[in-house]
């Protein structure tokens, strides 16, 4: 009997979810007007491909292996045989810059989709239940955002140790409490939409609330904020790097790159400028993607 | 009212300063290893070693250490720096002068280039100028601090000679490090105030100011910009406390002994002591930071001063 | 014949569009005879707003008067320099907003912000322009005026700070106050003090303009009253002719959905269908597509405003067929 | 408009006006750098820091370097010094009239304080006056003062040694055996500078942590006047950094060790090139393997490792040939080098046959080669060569980096596979660099080799005190052969050459070994 009845009653929720769906659809409007008013946007999203591209196919594009050293050719300048030129182990530079893509793109996704993940489960049950969890959660949140977030992932990095397993927890670890206090604060104003009232209503479980209900409409945001956090981690490591306390070496990484360049920076300018480049880049086009999806997510800033 | 809200924000601080300090502890003591073999380097002995565990306490339970750290804290002792065998405090104290004036400087120059290339690009908006301003905040916010700084020594002072590569010596020495770490700053300064200036130049009292025959700099400056800047004068608090703690790099890049290039020294050291009062004292300036933001906007927004 | 604080003719407003131009005030032309009492009536959209906007040169780019002239006091103020004009602002020529909430400054003491308008257009002291507010604070029956003086905005409730506002705007005598909508925001008994003001203001000699959609509040104060839709000026008499006998097609539905409405009728009666897109205004008369009566010469041609007896003007074909018969 | 013109013109007078900020250094100054803070200034608390004590102190006997690159140990506060028959008692006559900045004299007493004070502090550099007759009851605390140490006046004492040791004199001139005086010995020694008094040219003034020392003249002094009157060291924690302030003119003399040879080559050796001197850095970089490791207990792979290196690449590519080829455990320069090991050549095909031989497939010995995040460029680079090249013959070497402090705890605990180098000589003698890696069991544990043989240790330990000068330089020549060509247990390599780049206010500067910092600044002259 109460089998039957809680059946009936995801059911129903279901069917209220299918309304709330068309949002989803408008979201897929949304993406095309984006698409067509933001050029910017269009053009970073193609360069991240472009980017990502290359760097599943970097053996592909270059002659060279990424730790092969030339002693007698370090520090060459660009030419026809080395684009980019060699550093100071006579490596490729541009092979190197591939690779670190991999690294450096690796770097800004990962955590970003692990951090978003952690900051929206806690910040779906700091919203929805409150109370003791609520509460926990949020003295959390604010303790690891009372750190400098350069200083909390230095802190982290030295307790975990380098490599880029533990670039990925710190990361991760560094950007969540973002993500759960935004989705916290969306989960509080979702919790009183009249669907979710309405669910509660019929009965649908709190679980059951939070997963289809509050989680999916929160996605717009978390859209956002992953593309806003990619660039964020990407620039968090090469700092790191750029201290010595980020990816392990031979392994390249761009902020590694320029952090073992920089002594070259006036006998081998391209060293810093190449993967520095790279880093900008990316960056930019991370954020002009992330910028042109809130222009078009937030309807505060539509109406401007 | 205020003054519970004040009190209110003042415990919340006060716990999630607890709550810091507990973590920098708990964190830098996972680290596996004896601070004190690694202390002694290539030296070290059996003996020496077990020694001076027990001479600095080393050897006692975990809550044991961390309430003699606390009670030792707050009569202003935060141990010796293993690598730089001074007292950590002494340490800091030449430090924190150093990166507090280069914050100082840091700051002065984001937010005098961030507000007024800010409320340019926002009086001309969508033309030349808020293009070409908006475009350079984006950089700013996109470029690494690193490469700006080492951009900065490398024109600045490597090829035109104007300003020396490093040093404290004199005023000069901090405008380098200053807008490379002002930089970033200054990007999100020029961005908000263009955001919060265009908001508030659509609310109804501009025009109402227009309607009584203001011109449009006075319109700016008297009602425009004192609303719009109370949401950028909060952000600019919680800024410096990220500029004081978060010049790691430049001071790293200039080689400015600045709290930030300490911690970067107590890593390499492991030194427990030096690290664990840095990074209190940086998360202390942040918390701070915050909090003086608060009671800043309340002081300047008169809707939360009283009643409110 | 009574002097013309103000005289609009054939004014246009224009806003560029990426789907093309709209005209939100089209070939308007009014006047406030001196102090008179002059009522804009229509829906939210007609652009009865964007009028008084024209009048006292604050329309927001991209919006922008392409035809016609304002006259104040016999002069052209159109085609002065922004300078000249700004100088008239405030002291010529004033407004009044809808919101008082928010059209006070919130971070200014509201006794500064009126002073800032004496200040502006008078040479004197701050200690003189203080004591010139809080006169005026009293003229307005603004209680404990010394007090109120360094209120923020906030602390004040809706009616007062209407009145800080009709202070603000009367506080240098000008020859013309426009009231945006000066009621909406207030309660009833709130509305009622705030008519009386300018009533009063009226015999003191300074004539008003009142945009409103509230048909109780133009009845109530206005001599003289325009009705506005989609743009254009539909209809124009005395409020009392206005009132007793409705001609346009779309006035009649206007009273007839607040009548209703008074009186308690079962049904409410309403317009059919919605203010028009102004991109998509119809070929003909404007209200043709909401219109019972329209024929296809309405769907086909725009009627002209026509002087159905002397102090009346229409704009509907209907009008000129049963002025024909 | 106009405001804004005249607010860029005012912005540029201003910035173009900076230039002033480089006030001409006064006289007699000279800035130098290094790259990281002294964590004292006394020699019982470090091994490293040398910069301070080798300026302000003085010590009984000098080592200088010679025409040649040899070196010869020189009289310094001792102005005559004799050795019994035996070996055992040296006796030494002081300079007159020494005095410490502080204006007290120097005696012997203060000889014998700073002595026993090394080994009563029981921590760095206790082992420099360990031969002393009664060091060890000294070092337990069982005895106030040495057996050994007798004074005879204030000028004149003498040492007896518990066994002979021709070395002694050598021991006796690395700054670890820096004379103190034991009036004005405070518990601010070594961390004040106002409580760290010396005898030597200079007088620490100031000490300002992380940022920078000055130092000035000791009026005092009792050898010849210096040019540079006042010396300011700044902490400048980047090579970058400092290659750009002494480009820039804020340093007067750069130390280029941490630099990349390539760097060196490409700029400071074609702008002024003759502003540059060098000094050869005795000691020598070299690669040591764990013989705890599966693979690397065998010699065979350990000959392979070292056959597969091609140390002229390394020379030419990496150095640019500022380092000199080294095949054996004694540096050149040292007493009892032996100039006619031949080390290892390079063979990579042997190499792979020498693997097979030991029944090893391609791949299959693998190793981490653990890297100190402090080593210097150079170094780095050497070490990712090495792995590249033993790659090259079937050898994965995986190069593995630590944090400084990590990197001693792990091979202090003796597991870490196999690591390079950098061994600087302390004093003239073989038993310098021989004692730490093969004087015993724990010493071998203790560099992470683990070497095997008891009866090399016991040798090696024993080899201090032969006293026959002839016989003690065959013994080690001896012990290097075998160890380096028969065990390889030692992967010799080279020699780095140290080179300093001299500012426009320096006119000349002639570098001394002395240890890790070959800094006296008294050796700079000043235009």
């Amino acid at each position: 009997m109460l089998r039957t009845k809680r059946k009936q009653a995801e059911q129903v929720s279901d069917l209220l979810l299918q309304s709330q769906l068309g949002e989803e659809e408008r979201f897929g409007d949304l993406m095309r007007r984006m698409a067509r008013e933001n050029k910017t946007a269009v053009i970073s999203f193609f360069l991240i491909i472009l980017m990502i591209l290359a760097a599943v196919f970097a053996p592909y594009l270059t002659p060279y292996k990424e730790n092969d050293m030339d002693l007698l050719h370090r520090l060459s300048p660009p030419s026809a045989e080395h684009l980019l030129g060699t550093d100071e182990g006579g490596r490729d530079v541009l092979t190197r810059l591939l690779y670190g893509a991999r690294v450096s793109l690796l770097i800004g996704v990962v955590p970003a989709l692990l951090s978003l993940i952690l900051g929206a489960v806690l910040g779906v049950a700091a919203g929805y239940k409150g109370g003791l969890t609520d509460a926990v959660i949020m003295r959390l949140a604010d303790v690891t955002l009372a750190f400098p977030s350069m200083l909390l992932a230095m802190v982290i990095m030295y307790a975990l140790g380098d490599g880029i397993l533990n670039v990925f927890l710190t990361l991760t670890l560094v950007n969540w409490a973002n993500v759960a206090r935004v989705v916290r604060s969306q989960t509080l104003k979702l919790k009183n939409c009249e669907f979710v009232e309405a669910a509660r209503i019929i009965g649908v479980s709190r679980d059951r609330i939070m997963r289809r209900h509050i989680l999916p409409n929160c996605l717009p945001t978390l859209l956002v904020m992953f593309t806003l956090n990619v660039p964020a981690s990407i620039l968090t490591e090469s700092s790191l790097s750029f201290l010595g306390l980020g990816i392990k070496p031979p392994n390249a990484s761009w902020g590694l790159m320029i952090n073992t360049g920089r002594q070259y920076l006036y006998n081998a300018p391209w060293l810093c400028f190449a993967p520095g480049a790279a880093i900008m880049l990316i960056v930019l086009a991370f954020n002009f993607l992330g910028n042109g999806l809130l222009d078009v997510l937030d309807p505060r800033l539509k109406k401007q | 009212m205020m003054k519970n809200n004040l009190v209110r924000r003042l415990v919340q601080a006060l716990i999630v300063l607890a709550g810091v300090t507990l973590l920098i502890f708990v964190m830098l003591r996972i680290v596996p290893g004896n601070p004190v073999e690694t202390m002694m380097g290539e030296h070290a002995n059996a003996e020496t070693v077990a020694r001076m565990t027990a001479e600095m306490g080393l050897d006692q339970p975990l809550h044991i250490q961390f309430f003699r750290y606390i009670s030792s804290a707050v009569r202003g002792d935060f141990g010796t720096s293993y690598s730089l065998g001074k007292p950590v405090s002494q340490l800091i104290g030449s430090a924190f002068i150093n990166t507090l004036i280069l914050a100082l400087f840091a700051a002065l120059f984001a937010w005098i280039v961030g507000i007024s290339c800010g409320i340019f690009s926002a009086v001309r908006k969508n033309r030349l100028p808020d293009r070409l301003f908006m475009g350079f905040s984006l950089l700013g916010i996109s470029l690494p601090v690193f490469m700006a700084a080492m951009f900065l020594q490398y024109v600045f002072a490597f090829k035109l000679k104007w300003l020396p590569v490093s040093g404290t010596d004199s005023w000069t020495g901090f405008i380098l490090p200053a807008i490379a770490l002002g930089w970033n700053s200054a990007g999100q300064v020029a961005q908000m105030t263009r955001t919060t200036l265009l908001e508030t130049l659509q609310e109804d009292y501009i025009d109402t100011a227009r309607a009584k025959g203001r011109g449009p700099f006075g319109i700016l400056v008297f009602h425009a910009l004192r609303n719009a800047m109370l949401p950028v004068l909060t952000m600019m608090a919680i800024q410096f406390s990220g500029l004081l703690s978060g010049a790691v790099i430049t001071e790293t890049v200039f080689s400015i002994n600045g709290v930030g290039r300490l911690m970067v020294q107590a890593i390499s050291g492991r030194d427990i002591p030096l690290l664990q009062a840095t990074s209190l004292l940086a998360t202390s300036v942040v918390i701070l930071g915050s909090l003086l933001a608060d009671c800043l906007y309340s002081v300047l927004d008169p809707r939360l001063r009283k009643g409110g | 014949m009574k002097e013309k604080t103000l005289e609009v003719c054939g004014l246009t407003v224009c806003i560029p569009t990426e789907k093309g131009v709209i005209r939100p005030v089209n070939d308007v032309s009014l006047e406030v005879p001196a102090g008179s009492i002059v009522g804009i009536v229509g829906e939210s959209g007609c652009g009865k707003s964007m009028t008084a906007r024209a009048v006292m040169g604050l329309l927001r780019s991209p919006a922008k008067v392409t035809g016609g002239s304002v006259f104040l006091c016999g002069r052209e103020i159109t085609s002065l320099p922004e300078k000249e004009r700004r100088n008239l602002r405030g002291a010529e020529i004033s407004m009044i907003f809808q919101e008082p909430m928010t059209s006070l400054n919130p971070v200014m003491k509201v006794g500064s912000q009126v002073a800032e308008a004496i200040r502006l257009h008078t040479a004197c002291s701050r200690e003189e322009a203080k004591a010139r507010t809080l006169e005026i604070f009293r003229e307005v029956e603004i209680p404990e005026p010394e007090s109120r003086f360094s209120c923020y905005p906030h602390q004040l409730s809706g009616g007062l700070r209407q009145r800080v506002m009709i202070a603000m705007a009367m506080v240098c005598k000008p020859k013309l106050l426009i009231a945006d909508e000066p009621t909406t925001a207030l309660d009833v008994t709130v509305e009622a003090q705030i008519l009386n003001l300018l009533e009063r203001l009226r015999d003191a000699g300074t004539s008003v303009l009142i945009i409103s959609h509230n048909l109780g509040v133009i009845a109530k104060v206005c001599d003289y009253v325009y009705v506005m839709y989609a743009g254009r000026i539909v209809e124009q008499a005395e409020t009392k002719a206005l009132f007793d006998r409705p001609e346009h097609p779309y006035t009649r539905g206007l009273f007839r959905s607040v009548t209703s409405l008074r009186e308690g009728c079962e049904t409410l009666e309403t317009i059919p269908g919605v203010v028009p897109n102004l991109l998509r205004l119809p070929a003909g008369c404007s209200f043709s597509l909401r219109c019972g009566q329209c024929t296809e010469n309405c769907r086909q041609n725009i009627p002209e405003l026509l002087e159905t007896e002397p102090g009346r003007k229409v704009r509907c074909f209907l009008m000129g067929k049963e002025g024909a018969e | 408009m106009k405001k804004i013109a005249a607010l860029l013109l005012a912005l540029i007078l201003l910035v173009s006006s900076l230039p002033a900020f480089a006030d001409e250094p006064e006289p007699g100054l000279l800035r130098t750098a290094i790259l990281y803070d002294i964590s004292t200034m006394d020699v019982t608390e470090t091994t490293d820091d040398y910069m301070i004590p080798m300026n302000v102190f003085d010590r009984l006997f000098e080592t200088r370097t010679a025409a040649g690159g040899t070196l010869e140990v020189v009289n310094s506060l001792v102005t005559d010094y004799s050795v019994s028959e035996d070996g055992l008692t040296y006796s030494f006559t002081l300079r007159e009239g020494v005095v410490f900045s502080n204006g007290s004299a120097l005696t012997a007493s203060d000889v014998q304080f700073s002595f026993e004070r090394l080994l009563k502090a029981g921590k760095m550099n206790a082992d420099i006056p360990e031969e002393i007759l009664g060091a060890e009851a000294v070092k337990k605390g069982e005895a106030d003062s040495l057996e050994g140490f007798k004074i005879t006046d204030d000028t004149h004492f003498s040492i007896t040694l518990a066994a002979p040791n021709a070395g002694f004199t050598a021991e006796l001139s690395s700054p670890a055996a820096s004379i103190v005086d034991a009036e004005s010995m405070t518990s601010g020694f070594g961390k004040e500078p106002a409580e760290t008094i010396g005898s030597g040219p200079y007088i620490v003034t100031e000490w300002v942590s992380n940022d920078h020392f000055t130092l000035v003249y000791n009026e005092k002094y009792w050898g010849p006047e210096p040019t540079v009157k006042k010396l300011i060291v700044k902490t400048i924690a980047d090579a970058t950094t400092q290659d750009l302030m002494f480009q820039n003119g804020e340093l007067d003399i750069i130390d280029l060790k941490n630099l990349d040879s390539a760097v060196v080559a490409g700029t400071y050796k074609i702008k002024p090139a003759d502003r540059i001197v060098s000094t050869p850095n005795v000691g020598e970089v070299f690669m040591v393997m764990n013989e705890n490791n599966k693979y690397l207990k065998d010699v065979r792979v350990r000959k392979a490792i070292a056959m597969a290196i091609d140390r002229d690449l390394l020379i030419q590519g990496i150095y640019m040939g500022d380092a000199q080829k080294e095949n054996g455990i004694i540096p050149t320069g040292v007493w009892a080098h032996n100039d006619e090991m031949k080390g290892f050549t390079y063979d990579p095909e042997g190499a792979k046959a020498l693997l097979k031989e030991a029944g090893y497939a391609e791949g299959e010995v693998t190793f981490e080669l653990a890297r100190d995040n402090n080593a210097s460029t150079n170094l780095r680079l050497i070490y990712d060569s090495i792995s590249a090249q033993l790659k090259a013959v079937g050898i994965e070497a995986n190069v593995e980096p630590y944090e400084h402090s990590a990197w001693l705890a792990k091979r202090s605990g003796g597991d870490m596979d196999s690591f390079i180098g950098r061994w600087g000589m302390d004093y003239n003698d073989p038993a310098n660099i021989l004692m730490p890696f093969f004087g015993s069991e724990e010493a071998s544990k203790g560099r992470s080799m683990n070497y095997p043989d008891k009866e090399i240790f016991a040798r090696v330990s024993a080899a201090r005190f032969i006293l026959n000068d002839a016989e003690r330089e065959a013994e080690y020549k001896a012990l290097d052969k075998k160890l380096v060509e028969e065990d390889a247990a030692w992967i010799p390599m080279f020699a780095e050459l140290h080179l300093w780049c001299l500012g426009d206010r320096v006119a000349s500067f002639t570098p001394q070994w002395a240890g890790f910092t070959d800094f006296y600044a008294a050796d700079v002259v000043l235009k």
